[in-house]
């Protein structure tokens, strides 16, 4: 499988994600995708992530094997950004390929129930008059996480 | 050994790393965070309500019973919200 | 919600429908895709979609509100190719936007099982001596569709 | 009565849509494909191993007891194969 992973301030380009994902194969038979953006909840101006460098990379990684052992993907791309971003803006892109769609969709949905809970990101929401606050852990994520365990 | 803080934790002990020299009895995380608790106010406050407090020691998360040493990086933080 | 369904001869732009669909909003949190590509199987040199004109779009347009009436969505994009596409080319893209993530990933993956068992389209697999096979609609497309039907 | 065929269907009639005039006793979908296997070889070859060949009456899918009518949009085609 092939696996990149970033974390990065900078945005990113869906189409070229895409693109290097599939390449020039003729063995890709579906991508699914999963893209998350920063809402205007509460009229906040915008999201501060912070994270564990070195640690967030290992973690992603190792979410990233554990998919690829569970279904046959011919490549996977995770990209999350830090720093601030604003409302309508992209946060996170989870990319997913294999010969067949039941692989990529539920590979999609395991990596970013995964991420959202067992990657060291941290969100902060940061309000007009110049007051934060940390958003807190859901426990619908971790619910949504726990779906995935193995008996 | 050294220590990071995150988010919430960071901004309430007031630094985002520290390096620390524990007792030789601090084997494992529980020990360790009961003795930064108290090693300032600011500590034991941040601290308080340990069960929200989530670590992870040379980069792996690491539950109460993991044991830490001389060497490593221990990192304490709130639960993750990323994603 | 807002639905967009085409049924094309043309390929399409991803980056772009996902920037129609998102547009200016702030409330959108999430975007889940499925974008499905024409494997070379057997050494294929094309894919033959044809389909019935008037009943996929009606098809697909009540597939979407089923969805919309499941989970809540804020956009919906449905984009299926027909004539012939070769090895490597997209086939069909769905997009689905929510506030929510689990609304955009299950509705995607809802809209793309139906889509496979309840839209009028048929695949010919054409091979490179002028040969050619209709394909075989597949059981387990069938027990997929299957996962969402009302108990 | 306006018929369509499509896909392997269509290729085994040989021909993409006819206009017929079944005779009155013919009032659903079932009885629809027993007329049409008697208009010709090809019809009956097509229509054997009827359990693959799905319908839609007036562009919605169609069960064997659903009612064709007259002015009756109806098409033949084998299990769909899209996405």
């Amino acid at each position: 499988m092939v696996l990149r992973v970033r974390v990065q301030a900078a945005s990113f380009d869906l189409a070229a994600e895409m693109a290097e994902l599939t390449g020039e194969r003729t063995d890709v038979g579906a991508v699914a995708s999963f893209c998350g953006f920063c809402r205007a909840d509460d009229g906040l101006t915008a999201l501060e992530l912070e994270h564990y460098p070195g640690m967030t990379e290992r973690a992603i990684e190792r979410i990233a094997a554990e998919a690829s052992e569970r279904w046959p993907l011919s490549g996977c791309t995770v990209i999350h950004r830090v720093g601030s971003i604003p409302p309508g803006a992209p946060i996170v892109l989870v990319l997913t390929a294999s010969s067949h769609r039941v692989a990529a969709l539920e590979a999609c949905a395991f990596l970013i129930d995964w991420l959202k809970t067992r990657a060291p990101f941290w969100k902060r929401e940061v309000f007009a008059d110049g007051s934060s606050r940390w958003v807190e852990a859901k426990s619908q994520d971790d619910a949504a996480a726990a779906r995935w365990e193995k008996a | 050994m050294r220590i990071l803080y995150f988010a919430g934790l960071r901004q309430r002990i007031g630094v985002a790393e520290e390096d620390v020299l524990p007792p030789q009895d601090v084997r494992d995380v529980a020990g360790l965070i009961a003795w930064l608790r108290t090693q300032s106010p600011a500590h034991e406050a941040a601290f308080a309500g340990t069960s929200r407090v989530r670590a992870a020691v040379n980069q792996d998360f690491a539950a109460p019973g993991d044991p830490v040493g001389a060497g490593d990086e221990v990192a304490f933080f709130p639960p993750v919200t990323g994603g």
